[in-house]
């Protein structure tokens, strides 16, 4: 088993979630993260004073899939994260050795 | 005095304080709102809403007849009757003596009162009543307990040439509350207890930490309470005159002894003066001062004030002692500072200060005043107290208090309310960055 | 009435209604600013603030001589001039008859009203109008809508002796608007649905759920409205007597009944009563009596605040049907309300009640009152429609009116006034533990 | 003038008045408590508390009898002993001439301004003040500092017959501060700027990004602050007549202007409006306006707050100047503003618009008034710095006024309160769902 | 080493927590999530608009464990975290290559 | 390629951020997260009744980096980060079998 984690724009997440689904992927758990990458931050300006903030929101991932699904997820979620301009983020592989489902305690791609 | 004509000041003085005392409400929602966990700061605020909506409409149908009305000449309520207001513009208020105010004004004022002795018992039983059965309650508490309760110690009476009928129990055996010390605080944390044990612990209760979610939102329920306060305590004194500026002068002075008080003990119990504390320290010096405020003197109020903050801080423990889960201490606020403020004034009362006033024991007077005083305490928190009680169960057994396990888990205001308070991810859909 | 003096009464009423109308436009800024997302409530609270800034500005050099000044003699303008306010410290204001209260207090009072109409509008443009152009649509709006229709509504004229010159238009039809029905509600529930066609939809509307992000904050901008309606309205009466009073007690319950009613609405169709809900009624119902409120019973206004409540929250759902993002319903509450409330005088209004007010149907008056209703709700409205789709086009092709699709998918808190509104995060920069 | 009556009027407006000032403190926690950082809000908010509690109780214990006594005949202070304030409930007010308002009323009043004052110096050494230090400096500053100065400025002094005693020094000299540019902002701004030095800088600044933790708060606060201001300057009147309406007014059209000027300054210098920028305009123009209100024509006080607004956002990057931590801009915003607005009078002040007032510069009045408005500048703020070094030094070297390294980084409202403000996650224990 | 991650019903991070300490963890990090998965989320009403909100609060649990404690800590998660209800959440496993401790530099096992 | 996860104190953000700069690492995500451990927690008091909250506030930083450069940023990281007190925090590293970047389609260390 793998599990895929994606750092995607927020505004993104609508669109990946819906073309998982169309995949056939209907599991996924995703949580909040700021970036730092080539995309610029921005300024914002306090009693004239200006600030560099240069950490910049991003949505975070994580779907486990069986091992054979793996690039055709991966693919999934590149294409429809995909807007071309900087900061799009990125989407990586791991292995994963055991998965358990909590509620039944089955094991192995059952419990995905 | 027959030919009382309206006077400006006294009108203007009574509209602003009505709409000060409207404040009070929203600011006790944000008070309360602001104590509880995340998923129920709505529920908790569409308690009080909803009471202000379904007070409001009762009082205009029979509740203003039934605390003020004359009919029944009873000192136990005013009358029985459909009212709607309609033919009162031009007259003036009659209450034991003909004021020089629109009585639509009085009528105003004392709504605000009606409406937010229910809304602050809605703290003992945050996060886990039923939205319909707390709309419920506060229709039949209002017409059983507080329009009544409202008669015996506000109604001072109707004054024809120099015979006054209709006057309160309590007021007519001469116990003194300026502003609702017993008819709005002891009335409310009575009932407030009663609810708490009707509707039992919330689920993790002691074994949970139940945060409050929102300090700052604490600070403005106080901030917008206390301010309130002053047309609740001075506009109590129905014109704009010394009485009305004794009351103010009080109102602020034994707030700020009261937040010394709570900081004090706090400071010596746990090390640290906490900004929850400062806000509970206020609200109690504000319940303490409501009945005493145009009774005592400046440096008495400091007194009161810094006592009820002592008291309240110690007796918020209480529940924990007892076993009753009054969520945001309304006894211990409410109740206790209730009753500490009507008996101050048989202590602090003097005739000095107020020429309508008793010399309470420290001026003179012996426990006479006192003893009414407790009379007052005392009938108040036995009727409010057995009356919600038999509200209360009559609702839980019939449609039901109580929400279910899976609500109070999942969180009231998703579940009675379907809405979410805050939505502040930047993550959130439709949020963030490019 | 040739020797009218100071009456100090008068004057500390409305002193504080002055203030408590100033305060209704920061709480819009907050009903408004927690409705939207994270992302643009800076921009929206701004939207108020920045109004706040320009019209009083404007009111000071021609806004007030423009409404309420006498020199034109026409029905349809108070006067061109520059002013200044700085020769008038003693007068007493002159309004077709005059009123015993400094004519600095009265220019304050209705510059509240100027302020807030606008602001009002901002509602139906969340998220996606550009600063700069927004601030030029404010004094350009004020100058050619607000300030002549203020003039139609509320110049009751100039009284010389015996003589009344300068009039506005529909006061001198009879149209009965005591505190801005019309000349508010209408007026800027026309000027949003303008706007909301002229800046077109929000990227993601119907598509995204755009929930509000702060509830509390909702909340707390009902509350402020609420406390500052009772100036708006029972302030209108530029007294402190028994007509203030029934504006007040009117507003009050009034209100009460609209969150019952479109707490009903929403219990029935969606199984849950809503906090969004009871502050939307809550507003629908200060609404709607705006301009009854002196013109009827305290029975009626409930009557036509339930009425505001359920009409309202059916309203609300009208965009979608016609497609157009008015984005936090400023014509589903403000419009629909404000028509109703004006019509409702032609239902309700009532002589007994007010010896200057007409018998409305109900009460034997014909549809004489309701026609002229009618005529002021049609001529505001066709004004401020056509003439805020003019002002809107002509930003728009000028200097643009709406933000590029970046600055709305980023935020337009971020990229119009470089500013997030919160930073919570206890692990931000400089936060959190060591 | 000998039998002077109480008039409900002028009382009813200073009563509201009283309120409204007393709201502009928790205004100013919000302000202050929104512009820092997570970790020190509560902290923030405290401040303020404490010094509403401890300033009350100082006032009935001494603090009235020292500012406005008139036992000394001094110019320099009223008078020692403790007064309590018992015996005055029916007397009126004597400041320079019998005023028709209870004296209690206008020592709430006069209260409500010597517990701003400190709390405003608060804003200049957030995050980094042991809560305990900071009570005790209130205590003697006020002392020391505030009443003192308020009856140099304040005190019109005590009539009998025709003979005037008790004069206030800066009062006696004709200096003009209609409600406090000099005893409250200039007095603070200068306790601010010593408090910064001595305390020193917060750790991290100029290096990390400070940025307010939540600026819908901030704007409640400069809302409710803008609010309250009407008591604080049209109150300062102590009667319901003309020159409250121009106060009022003024008031009003200044703020307007400084919002204006500050953002213009903000679009051309970085591009962006922010509504930090325009919260701090706001207060800035009332800080401008409040010792100029009743003596200047409505369109002087549009420009004076307009400079007020470029001056203030220009002053508030001295700190990064001259190296001096001003946390939250008390020097840049009280001092410079207080300056600004004591010296305009000279400019702008107008025996027209005001008959007591005298004409200034512009008015062909020369520059006596000019010369006399700046010995009460620079006598408040050498007074108050110099005075304020000392006091908070001493609190330093004795029991420390500064927290830990340690606390500071972990933040002072976990460490010095033992609270965090917010607990707003879904997931927090307790929370969230099934 | 192993890292085990486990996605979680919030209500329940308190009895999973003192489950892992009577067995022995002393240590662990947590963060906010949402889940996407067979639970359904909830409906919310804004003035009559019906939102389906999909994702539903979790939380994330991460747990370093030495290999020999990662079959048994993944089991104590599990009997802890459980309801029986749908969404009790996932657990899993996914090696690691090195730990360090920040404070100490410490490596390997040692630094758990 | 490997992901090295990092549990540090947040105010040592800034300078871990600014190091890993000058390593020429010039993207991470940063999330927030809440600690246990051997670092105690803290008291909070509400109307008296205090409150052990055990939780510590944390931030999670993560980085991809090619397989060469694993050791070095974990060296640097735990340099940065260390104060020498305790819940200065963990850093470990993940073995990453495939990195994609979303813009361009890039993949291994070339999306990195
Ligand atoms: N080496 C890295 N390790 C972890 N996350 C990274 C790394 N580089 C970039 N990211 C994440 O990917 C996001 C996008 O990267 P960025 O360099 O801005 O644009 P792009 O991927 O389009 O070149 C960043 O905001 C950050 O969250
Ligand atoms: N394929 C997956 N990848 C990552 N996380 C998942 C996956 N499937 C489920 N989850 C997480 O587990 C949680 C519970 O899953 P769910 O399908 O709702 O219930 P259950 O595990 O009981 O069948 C989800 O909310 C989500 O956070
Ligand atoms: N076994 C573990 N698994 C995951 N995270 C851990 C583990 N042990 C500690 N942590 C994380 O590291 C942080 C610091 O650990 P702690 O034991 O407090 O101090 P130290 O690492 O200095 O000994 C914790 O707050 C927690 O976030």
């Amino acid at each position: 088993m793998k599990l895929i984690t994606a750092i995607l724009k927020p505004f993104k997440l609508d669109e990946v979630k819906d073309a998982l689904q169309a995949a056939g992927i209907n599991g996924m758990t995703v949580s909040e993260a700021s970036g730092f990458g080539r995309q610029r931050g921005h300024t914002e300006v306090y009693r004239g004073a200006e600030y560099t903030v240069d950490l910049v929101p991003k949505v975070r991932l994580e779907v486990l899939v069986d091992d054979k699904d793996a690039a055709s997820t991966v693919d999934v979620i590149v294409k429809a994260a995909s807007t071309g301009s900087i900061g799009d983020g990125k989407v990586w592989t791991t292995p994963v050795e055991q998965v358990v489902r909590v509620r039944t305690g089955e094991r192995g791609p059952d419990a995905i | 005095m027959d030919q009382v004509v309206l006077n400006s000041g006294d009108t203007a003085w009574m509209l602003a304080s009505t709409a000060l005392v409207l404040l009070m409400t929203p600011g006790l929602a944000f008070f309360y709102g602001g104590m509880v966990r995340t998923k129920s700061v709505l529920n908790m605020m569409m308690m009080s809403m909803v009471t202000i909506g379904i007070v409001s409409v009762l009082w205009v149908i029979y509740g203003f007849e039934l605390a003020f009305g004359y009919t029944s000449d009873s000192p136990w309520y005013g009358g029985f009757g459909l009212s709607g207001l309609g033919s009162q513009v031009n007259e003036l208020t009659n209450n034991g003596g003909i004021y020089p105010i629109p009585v639509l004004v009085f009528a105003a004022f004392q709504l605000m009162f009606a409406i937010i002795t229910p809304a602050l018992i809605s703290g003992a039983i945050a996060d886990r009543a039923k939205f319909t059965a707390w709309a419920v309650f506060v229709a039949i508490w209002s017409t059983v307990v507080y329009f009544p309760v409202a008669h015996w110690v506000f109604a001072f009476g109707n004054k024809v040439g120099d015979t006054i009928t209709s006057t309160g129990y309590l007021a007519g055996k001469g116990v003194q509350d300026f502003a609702g010390g017993t008819a709005v605080h002891i009335n409310a944390g009575a009932a407030g207890l009663a609810l708490a044990i009707v509707l039992g612990k919330r689920i993790g209760w002691r074994k949970e930490s139940m945060r409050p979610h929102s300090l700052p939102l604490v600070m403005l329920g106080a901030g917008l309470l206390w301010f309130g306060w002053f047309g609740f305590n001075a506009g109590s004194s129905l014109a704009a005159n010394g009485i009305a500026g004794l009351a103010l002068m009080n109102t602020q002075v034994a707030t700020a002894g009261a937040v010394i008080g709570w900081l004090l003990v706090e400071k010596i119990r746990n090390g640290h003066a906490t900004s929850l504390g400062a806000a509970s320290g206020a609200v109690s010096g504000l319940v303490a001062i409501t009945p005493a405020c145009a009774f005592v003197a400046p440096w008495a109020a400091v007194v009161i004030g810094f006592i009820a903050g002592i008291l309240c801080s110690l007796a918020v423990s209480l529940k924990y002692k007892f076993g009753f889960d009054d969520s945001l201490d309304v006894v211990g606020v409410h109740l206790v500072g209730g009753v500490w403020g009507s008996l101050s004034i048989g202590l602090f009362g003097s005739s000095v200060v107020n020429s309508i006033g008793l010399d309470g024991i420290l001026y003179g007077g012996g426990t006479a005043l006192l003893g009414k005083q407790a009379l007052g305490v005392g009938l108040v928190f036995a009727y409010s107290f057995i009356a919600t009680l038999i509200i209360g169960y009559a609702i839980e057994k019939t449609i039901g208090f109580r929400v279910t396990r899976e609500v109070e888990i999942e969180g009231i205001d998703l579940k009675e309310h379907a809405e979410s308070a805050y939505e502040l991810a930047s993550s959130s859909r439709g949020g963030a960055s490019l």
